[in-house]
Order: structure tokens, then C-alpha cells, then sequence
């Protein structure tokens, strides 16, 4: 038997794997394949004080072992979100990560405000990454500044844990790092999608309505590897939970021998909607193999040279 | 979500059916209870490229011991359906569904018109073959750009209790001009259109509808990353200018729900 | 017959498909499958003034749609590739771009006073990105104010045309592509790896003996072609050659389209030594095919939303 | 380089060999003129994943009508290996090659040994059947995990003109032991060494083949890129300090030409 819990500060969760946001809708698109409550916890779609449509079509395109999206954060808004989905969620027993974003600090302050009226909440993850909304999320994510006034501000709203989720699309990924514990962040997540560019050579227009949209998936994995290790290797303290591309069990422990204390799936789920649980069966069938008691043992456990 | 599944299917057979199209028959070890206008997500490997699953309508489903045969016509545009035509049989094929919302059959009417442009086949073939199986008299139009792209043009005759009639672009057979045009000239006292074809046919079909005063069910065609409603990236257009996923209350809209430009 | 010739600045290529540094040799290795001369131009391996041996093993690792390589500049040296290699070229009529490296200013310097004594060089490629060897290369290109002194120090050595090749991984590649063209560079090359960790998750060590190492490959391609999109937004008037991840002829167009000149071929010719060639042809055919009647009409031409 | 090619084959036959490795036919539309401890770069697909070739020593070349039938024998470890497996016949596999520099079969004077652990099998194999074909007399020591992965054992005898020694870790079939030491205990008047194996058993026939005076040439299993000589990642350290592409230089290097810790 494998010691599956882990901590992410001071969260605890019952295995490392948890459903990335805007990959699982709202948790309960896929309790057939996937049950919520099976997994560490279940991160949302970023929720907005209001619905969001969404940006124009094509919003998708494949790339190389990879995809570029721009959805905009299409979501159906916090209110709907607390009457109709968290009740169900926290029936189901599932451990429950909301996704926060707004366009300002004040939009950010509206959704937690909200959501601090409501039980069966485990932690907030502020998208301040997004690169597909004009305004909010990227702004915030690449200006350490404006980063640290947010989650100082935040912070002050609520008791619960506050992850950011940084941006690798930031300047200096290292400087908004420190801003984001500096403030009280409790964990960063790392990370969103990459910003990107598809051409459609025929119409000679970008594939995406946007133009620009964030990479995701295989294609960025050793990319993110390389952030998650040298922000553990700059904040070993830090608790990351790390994302980007993890399709295996095998992915998700070299994501925890570089620092992670959880991970996140994410582009996985949209090949097989089971996605999370066979990462989660692959972690532990890796430690029987391996001999790992505890993946507790495996958490920034890569011997550098 | 009912019933869906995923899992790993084999290739049966492959049958050239044109130049660019293809049948592809595939032995699935579950019941698959595909309604017609529903569709699964296809990956040939397992490898990171191509990602993606693709969507394809189910055009057949026959119950067999332990399973069933899936049939799917395909055309060739890009990679996964380059790689499915080079196949051998004993392939292993991976799918995920019944997915979708298909046509309405029971809405259908006394008397419904299908209409398929080109690749748009599939659903509206599998919907004919339900209808003929239920009893209800259709008439069904079928255009392609030119003879050769008249997929399965016996069998379209054969499971048509009305009339079945066929044109091409090019005038190669039947009657010439596009299928939409066709359907105006002989629009007959139809109490609903089922129809699937490339966008700018199904544009007119929708005019044609609202023209008509008779609804019509379209088959629309997104690209799709999950199938399964949790990526958002398939999303169409809604009257009240809302955006829902195609994969989840679609593929298949009524033309009266949809915004003018979906 | 659809015209190809291309200019980069004032330097004119007979077509703008060109094998990248590093993954074509010294433009002799795969005559059998490509010769030299047949390309728009041929970028050498990277040269020093003096051989360098190059970095332990392993050096490579393959990733989802790419590779991580940390070869460390291994190269004969200017010397040997002035007596043994560069007659051959000549010879052969190859277009000879030659790619230099050095861990200080003065060693650049050393590399390209030894070329300026032979004929038969096109331009030099200022490889100031290679993420891969301990002093040099990155500084350089990471640091606009040390771009700009190597560049103008080198610029006065030379009437040829000096290209520099940026790394995607500076926190600021519009300040270093705009340090680099104020000092006198004639184009800039873009992009080259990007930093990547790939992990062995049984040995709990880095894939290769240095840690990390550089991504190519068809995986960012998305990355390369944002880079390039927004830097010649920047500066619509730079030459700019194109790179990373180009497969296909479709490939090429889309890093034309974006505002590249010319493309530069890498990785490919790793999975088929005549990628390059293959390119070129699917890059004649598209032409053919789309009514392109020079290729010219296809650069910067990209139709933004 | 010389005769090197790029292009596509047909998997023509696959053979289990054992729970972990297959003998692949493939019908080569070309004369892959390759000789023993030559390789070839493989890929199963024109996806952008897995994104490089595999190397793969050739075990055998046959010539047919219009070209050549290439004899691989195969481990599976990984993504491609895994992939081969799967393939049915009829299935595209891409190869380049013949690549490399093989065993000098010139030079191996009156009376080799070839030695030959796990899948290093196929370059000796295939030395082992030229040696013969020209008549040189000499012994083939083969070991493996377990008599199970002992791949091609009766071809392995019946080619050996002199002894052929089979040795298991387990001892589950012919001498117990790892092959080296088997060597070291009944090492004969040897003219030379050629082998290939996993790198430990490999630094085992360079101390051997220094302790006995008699040179050995080994095949090195080096991670490639291009197998062309131009990505300088499959390098090896030779007893001068100095890395050569283990691609063209090897895979057969003289024990005496290498570091001791290539
Ligand atoms: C509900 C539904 C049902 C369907 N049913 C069927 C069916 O029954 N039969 C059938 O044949 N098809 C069907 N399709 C269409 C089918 O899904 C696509 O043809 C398939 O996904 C193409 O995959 P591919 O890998 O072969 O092409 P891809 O390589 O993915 O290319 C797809 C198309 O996009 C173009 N393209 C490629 N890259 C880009 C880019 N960067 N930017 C813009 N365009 C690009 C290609 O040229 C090609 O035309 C259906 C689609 C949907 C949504
Ligand atoms: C000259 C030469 C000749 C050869 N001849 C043969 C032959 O005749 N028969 C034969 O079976 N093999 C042969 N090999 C070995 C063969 O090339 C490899 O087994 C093959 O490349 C594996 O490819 P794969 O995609 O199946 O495995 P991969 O998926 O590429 O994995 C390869 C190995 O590396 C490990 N691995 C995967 N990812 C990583 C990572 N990130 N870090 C570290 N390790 C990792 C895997 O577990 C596996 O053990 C030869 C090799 C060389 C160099
Ligand atoms: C379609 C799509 C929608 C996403 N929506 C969100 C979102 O709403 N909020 C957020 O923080 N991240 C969002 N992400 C980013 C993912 O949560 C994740 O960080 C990223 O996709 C990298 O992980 P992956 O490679 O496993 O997909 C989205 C990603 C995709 C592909
Ligand atoms: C094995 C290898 C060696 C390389 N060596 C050099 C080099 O010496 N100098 C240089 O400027 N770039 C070098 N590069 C970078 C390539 O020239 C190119 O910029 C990069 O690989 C992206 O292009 P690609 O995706 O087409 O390979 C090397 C790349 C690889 C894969
Ligand atoms: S394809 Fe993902 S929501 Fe429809
Ligand atoms: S594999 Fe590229 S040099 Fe040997």
C-alpha cells in the first residue's frame, strides 16, 4: 500500500493528482469516466463575478504533441456555480479548488467574497495567466508589483489557501514567484499555457480568432519541468503543485522529483476522458515497481548531477 | 452521457469509395447505442502526435456477439484521416462515444426530407436506414462536387422509401447545381429537414427552412478537442448570441436555435 | 516557375530555405542526401577559435514532438574548417553562412579576423543563445547592453553582414533583437533552443549530463512563430530568418508569412537527412499550387485578424 | 556513406521470439547493401511523435527480386519498439541506412570469438553467418537473463562452425553465469573478439580482451538523433580524450581505440 496524501501547504489532499482548470468543466462533466472525489481535488473553470461568453471561433487548433486554445473564460459566473454545481460537489465528497478570475482586483475580491458564504471549499487558485483575455489575468501575472497588491489584498478576504498560478509567459517567472509568497500566497501553481501562434498558411490568417492563444499539452512539458525545478530551487520552501503536459504516471513523478507536491492534468483529459485516474493509477503502480512507500519520498527528489 | 464508453476497436475493413473517401468498418467490444446525428472521437495511436482525438458521425451500428461493428465513411483531409486510410485491417482504432445530441427522429413528422452534402453522409445515411426501419415514407437529396464523390449512391436508393434524388456540382449525375438549390426547385410538403453538408450548405438549408416555415436539424461540423463538452472549444453561436459546446447539445441544432451566423 | 530568390538584408539567396547550426554539420556530412549547394545557404556548426571538446554524455533526449540537446558547441575549430572544410564549399558553390561562438568578446572577435582572410563566406550567424555551454552565448544574448558592445565590436572587424541569433529564453527578446539591429547587426536569426529539463523518473536525475539542455523540434513551433510574429511587429523593417520546428514546406510558409525572409531547417534533417531539400520542393509546390508566383509575396503577409 | 537510402518498407513478417523481443522481415525496395555491425535509423510513423529514428543493428539482409529482405530482431523497451510489436503486416516502416561502420571481418585472423549478450544479438548473428559463409572457423558465446530470452538458439548453433556456448544468469539453460565470465574460463587461442552487448558486459570483454593481449571489437549502444554523423549526440570518448560520433566512427569500436569509460 502506497502513502498517497500529500500537502500543499496547509491543505491536505488525499493523492498528488488533481483535474487542471478548464480541462474538467465543473467537475461533473465526467463523474462517468472520472469521479471527482477520486482525485486530490478537482480545480474549476476560472469563474467570473458575472458569466463570461467567451472569445469568437475557432478557438481551438493542434499543434506538434500540443494544442493552442483561447477559450476567453467562457463560465457560467460564481453565482450559478455556488447554487447549482458546489452543493453537488460537496455532496459527492469531492476536494474542491476554485479557479479565480477577474478583470480587476476588485472582480477577483467579488468572486471570493462570494464564495467565502459557501462550505466545502479547499482552496483558491488565482489565474493571473490567461493570455487570452484583453484585460485581467496576464496583466497582473507578468508585473510583480500589481501581482503582490492582489493577493495582499485577497488574503485579507479569506482564511482559506490562496494559490497563484503564474505565468510562463512573465519576464522574470522567479520575480513574480516572490512577490506571490511574499503576499501570502500559500502555493503557486506552474503553469498555465504558453502564448502562442498557429498560421494557417492557405487563408494567411492566424488558426485562432484571437490571433495569439496559450500552448498546451506534451509539446510543453519539458519546458515546465525546467520552471517548476528552478522555482523549487529558488523557494525550496514553497509548496508548487506543477502542470504542463502530464499525460503519464511516469509524467507526474518527474514532475514531483522536480518539486511539486501535487499535480495537475489537463490537456490529457480531452484524449481520454479518464485521463486523471490512469495518471493516478500509473503514480502508484510506478511506487509498487519502485519501492516507494510514500510519494512524499519522491517530492524534489531529482539528484541534480 | 448515458452510455458512452471508451475504448480500443480493431480495424475489419477498409473500403475505397472515391478518390478522397473511404469506409471504414470497425469490430468494438461493447454494445455502441449510437443514435443517428450522434458521433464518437477517433485516435489511430497512442502516441503525442496527433493529440487530439477526431469526430466522426457513426453512419451504421450492427449488434454482433460480444460487441458490435461500427461503420464510419471517412475523406481524407489532414493527418489522423490520412493515417486511418493506410490501415491495415487488425489495426487497433481507439474511440470514444456515443457522444451528442443527434436528430430528433421522433419530431420527424409524416413526412421528413434528408439532405446530405458531400461527407455529410454519414448521420443523414444512418438516419434514413433508422427511418426506413421505423416505417416513415422520407424523400432524401444527396449532392457532391461530381459523380465519383456520390458515396454509396445504390445504397442511399435502396433505403429511401420516397424519392431519392441526386446532383452534382459539375451536372457528372443526376441533376446539376448544388443540393440546397435542387431541394428549393422540388421542395415537396415536408414536415421537417434533416440535414448535414458542408457550412455554407447548411446555411441555406436554414434559409430554405425559415423560408419554408419548416424546421430543419443541421449536423454541424466544429473542431473539437474533447467531445465531451469540458474544453469549450467546439462552441456555436445560439439565437439569444449565447456560445454552447457542438459536442454536447449538438452536433445536431435546430436551425431555429442558432444565430443567423453560428 | 515560381521565383524563389530571396534577400536578407543585402545579402541575396537563391531560394530561403537554409540548414540550421548544428544539425547539417559543416555542410558536407549528407551530400549524398543534400548538397549544400542546393540550399539558400548552409549555417555551419557553431565555431570557436580553438576545438572544442564539447559536454559529457548524454547529450540528447528525445521529448513529445521534440528533442533536448546539450552537445556544448563541440566544433573543430575556425582553423581546421578554414584549411580542411571551407575549399570544398567553395567549391562546390555552396552560400556559406558561417555560425560563431566564443566565451568572450575577444574570442568572437578571434573567430571571425581568422574568416575575413578567406573568400567565399556569405555572412556570419552570432550565436549568442546557446543554452548549453557555462560562459558565452546566453550571456550575451540575454543582456541587450553586452549585445549591443559585441555586436558594434565585431561590426568594425567586417563588411560582411553579421546576423545574430536570439534566444527565445531572454526575460526581454524585443530589447535584445533592438540592441542587436542598433549596433548594426543586418538580420536576426530566430529563434534557437529553448531551455528544458527532461527528467528520468527511475534514476531520479536529470536525462542528460548537464541538467538542462536545449528544446527543438516541431513542439515549438508555435513558440518560435509567436517570437517572430512579434518581433517583426516590432521592427517591420529587420530581416528576419525564421526557426524552430520546421517539418514541411506548410511550415515554412507560415514562418514566411509571419515575417521571416528566409526559414532555417533543423531538427528535421535529424529524421530525414533530406528534410531540407523536402521542404524546399513542398515549399514550390504549395506556390505552384496557391498561385504564389514569388515567394516574396508571401513574407510578413500574414492577415491579422 | 556510399550506399546509404532513406525510404519506406513492408513489414512482411513479425516472430515472437520470446515475452520480450521479435524478429521483424522487411521488404526493402532497394539493395541495402549492409554489412555485419552496420545499423539502420527506423521509424513506424511520419507523426511528429515519437520525433526520431531508432537505431537497429541489421541481423540479416537477403536479396529478393527488385530489392531486399532486412532481418531485425527486436526488444521492446519503449514507445517505438512497442509500436513495431503492434504492427500488422502490410504496415509502411520507414528505414535509412545502411549506416555506420561494422565489424572488421578483413581482420579477424584465423580463429575469432563472437560474443554476444542478450539483443546484441543481431550484429554478431549476422558476423557469425558471413564468418561461416567464408569459411572462418570460429566459437559464438551467447548469454541471456534466462533460457527464454536466449532468442534463435538452433540458428545460433547451426551457424557456429566451431563451439557454440550458451550461458543464463539463472543458470536455466547451458552454463550459469554472466557470458564474460563463461568467456574468461574456457578462452581459447583467440585471433580476436567481436561483440555486442549491454555496455557492463561490454567494459567485461575490454578488460578480458586487454588481459588476454587479444583485441576485441565491440558494438556500442550509444542514444542517437541522426545516425548521420551531424547532431554529434551519440558521441563516444576515445583513449585520446576526444568524442567522435559513435554513428559513423562506430558502432564498432576497437577495445583498444576506446577510453575506459567511453
Ligand atoms: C461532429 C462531427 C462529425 C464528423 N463526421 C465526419 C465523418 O463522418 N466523416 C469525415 O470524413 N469527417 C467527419 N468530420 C470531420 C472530421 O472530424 C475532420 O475531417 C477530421 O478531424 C480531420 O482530421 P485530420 O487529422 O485528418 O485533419 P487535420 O490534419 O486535423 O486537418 C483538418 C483540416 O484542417 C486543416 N488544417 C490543418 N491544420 C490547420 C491549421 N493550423 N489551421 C487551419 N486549418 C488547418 C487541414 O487542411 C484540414 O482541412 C466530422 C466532424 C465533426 C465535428
Ligand atoms: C547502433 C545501435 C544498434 C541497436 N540495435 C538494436 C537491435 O538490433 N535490437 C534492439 O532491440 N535494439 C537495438 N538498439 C537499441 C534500440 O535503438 C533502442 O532500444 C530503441 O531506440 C528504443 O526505442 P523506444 O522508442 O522503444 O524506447 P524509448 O521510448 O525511446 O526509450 C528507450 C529507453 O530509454 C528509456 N527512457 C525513455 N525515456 C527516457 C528518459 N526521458 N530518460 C532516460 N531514459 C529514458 C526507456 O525506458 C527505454 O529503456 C540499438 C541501438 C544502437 C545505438
Ligand atoms: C481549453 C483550456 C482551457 C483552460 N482554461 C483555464 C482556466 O480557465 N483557468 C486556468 O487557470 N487555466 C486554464 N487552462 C490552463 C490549464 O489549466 C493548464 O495550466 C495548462 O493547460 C497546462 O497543462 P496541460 O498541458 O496538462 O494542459 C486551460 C487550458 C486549456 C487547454
Ligand atoms: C543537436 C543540435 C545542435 C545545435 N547546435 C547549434 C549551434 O552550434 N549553434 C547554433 O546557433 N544553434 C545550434 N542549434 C540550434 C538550431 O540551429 C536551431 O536554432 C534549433 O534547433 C531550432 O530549430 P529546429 O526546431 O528546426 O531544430 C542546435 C540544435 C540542435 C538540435
Ligand atoms: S470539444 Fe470540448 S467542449 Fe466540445
Ligand atoms: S546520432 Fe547524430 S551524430 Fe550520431
Amino acid at each position: 500500500m502506497v502513502k498517497l496524501a500529500t500537502s500543499v501547504g496547509a491543505l491536505t489532499l488525499k493523492n498528488p493528482v488533481l483535474a487542471a482548470s478548464g480541462t474538467f468543466g465543473y467537475g461533473l462533466d465526467l463523474v462517468d469516466f472520472c469521479p471527482p472525489e477520486a482525485l486530490g481535488a478537482v480545480v474549476t473553470k476560472g469563474l467570473s463575478p458575472k458569466p463570461r461568453p467567451g472569445n469568437p471561433t475557432p478557438r481551438i487548433v493542434e499543434t506538434p504533441a500540443g494544442m493552442i486554445n483561447s477559450i476567453g473564460l467562457q463560465n457560467i459566473g460564481v453565482e450559478a456555480f455556488c447554487s447549482g454545481v458546489l452543493p453537488v460537489l460537496r455532496a459527492r465528497g469531492a476536494c474542491v479548488v476554485v479557479n479565480v478570475f477577474g478583470e480587476t482586483e476588485e472582480a477577483y475580491a467579488a468572486v471570493i467574497e462570494r464564495l467565502e458564504r459557501e462550505d466545502g471549499l479547499a482552496a483558491y487558485e488565482l489565474n493571473v495567466s490567461c493570455p487570452n483575455v484583453a484585460k485581467g489575468g496576464m496583466e497582473f501575472g507578468h508585473d510583480p508589483r500589481l501581482l503582490a497588491n492582489l493577493v495582499a489584498k485577497l488574503r485579507a478576504l479569506t482564511p482559506r489557501p490562496l494559490w497563484v498560478k503564474l505565468s510562463p509567459n512573465a519576464p522574470d517567472v522567479l520575480a513574480t514567484a516572490e512577490a506571490a509568497l511574499a503576499a501570502g500566497a500559500q502555493a503557486l501553481s506552474l503553469v498555465n499555457t504558453f502564448r502562442a501562434l498557429s498560421v494557417n498558411a492557405k487563408t494567411r490568417r492566424p488558426s485562432m480568432a484571437t490571433g495569439f492563444g496559450g500552448l498546451s499539452g506534451p509539446a510543453i512539458k519539458p519546458l515546465a519541468l525546467r520552471i517548476l525545478w528552478e522555482v523549487h530551487q529558488a523557494f525550496p520552501q514553497a509548496p508548487l503543485v506543477g502542470i504542463g503536459g502530464i499525460m503519464t504516471g511516469t509524467d507526474a513523478v518527474e514532475f514531483l522529483l522536480a518539486g511539486a507536491s501535487a499535480v495537475q492534468v489537463g490537456t490529457a483529459t480531452f484524449r481520454n476522458p479518464s485521463a486523471c485516474l490512469a495518471v493516478l493509477e500509473e503514480l502508484v503502480a510506478f511506487c509498487e515497481a519502485e519501492g516507494v512507500k510514500d510519494v512524499g519520498e519522491l517530492i524534489g527528489g531529482l539528484r541534480w548531477a | 452521457m448515458g452510455s458512452r464508453r471508451f475504448g480500443r476497436t480493431v480495424v475489419v475493413e477498409r473500403t475505397e469509395l472515391s478518390p478522397t473517401c473511404f469506409r471504414l468498418r470497425l469490430s468494438c467490444p461493447w454494445e455502441l447505442a449510437a443514435k443517428p446525428g450522434q458521433f464518437v472521437m477517433l485516435g489511430a495511436t497512442d502516441a503525442a502526435d496527433p493529440l487530439l482525438r477526431r469526430p466522426f458521425s457513426v453512419a451504421a451500428v450492427n449488434a454482433v456477439p460480444g460487441g458490435c461493428e461500427v461503420e464510419l465513411l471517412v475523406k481524407v483531409v489532414g493527418k489522423v484521416t490520412a493515417t486511418l486510410r493506410s490501415l491495415p485491417a487488425g489495426s487497433p482504432v481507439w474511440i470514444l462515444g456515443p457522444l451528442g445530441r443527434g436528430f430528433d427522429l421522433a419530431a420527424v413528422g409524416p413526412r421528413p426530407v434528408l439532405v446530405a452534402g458531400g461527407i455529410g453522409l454519414p448521420p443523414v445515411l444512418f438516419a434514413a436506414r433508422e427511418l426506413s426501419r421505423r416505417g416513415v415514407r422520407f424523400d432524401f437529396f444527396f449532392g457532391a462536387v461530381s459523380e465519383g464523390e456520390l458515396l454509396l449512391r445504390d445504397t442511399v436508393a435502396k433505403v429511401t422509401s420516397g424519392r431519392a434524388v441526386f446532383c452534382t456540382d459539375d451536372g457528372s449525375f443526376g441533376e446539376k447545381g448544388f443540393v440546397t438549390e435542387v431541394l428549393g426547385r422540388h421542395f415537396g410538403n415536408y414536415s421537417r429537414i434533416l440535414a448535414c453538408g458542408p457550412n455554407p450548405m447548411l446555411r441555406a438549408v436554414a434559409a430554405l427552412s425559415r423560408e419554408k416555415g419548416v424546421e430543419a436539424e443541421l449536423s454541424l461540423e466544429e473542431p473539437m478537442a474533447c467531445g465531451v463538452g469540458v474544453c469549450l472549444g467546439c462552441v456555436v453561436r445560439l439565437a439569444d448570441g449565447s456560445y454552447v459546446p457542438s459536442c454536447q447539445q449538438g452536433p445536431v441544432f435546430c436551425a431555429s436555435e442558432l444565430a443567423e451566423r453560428w
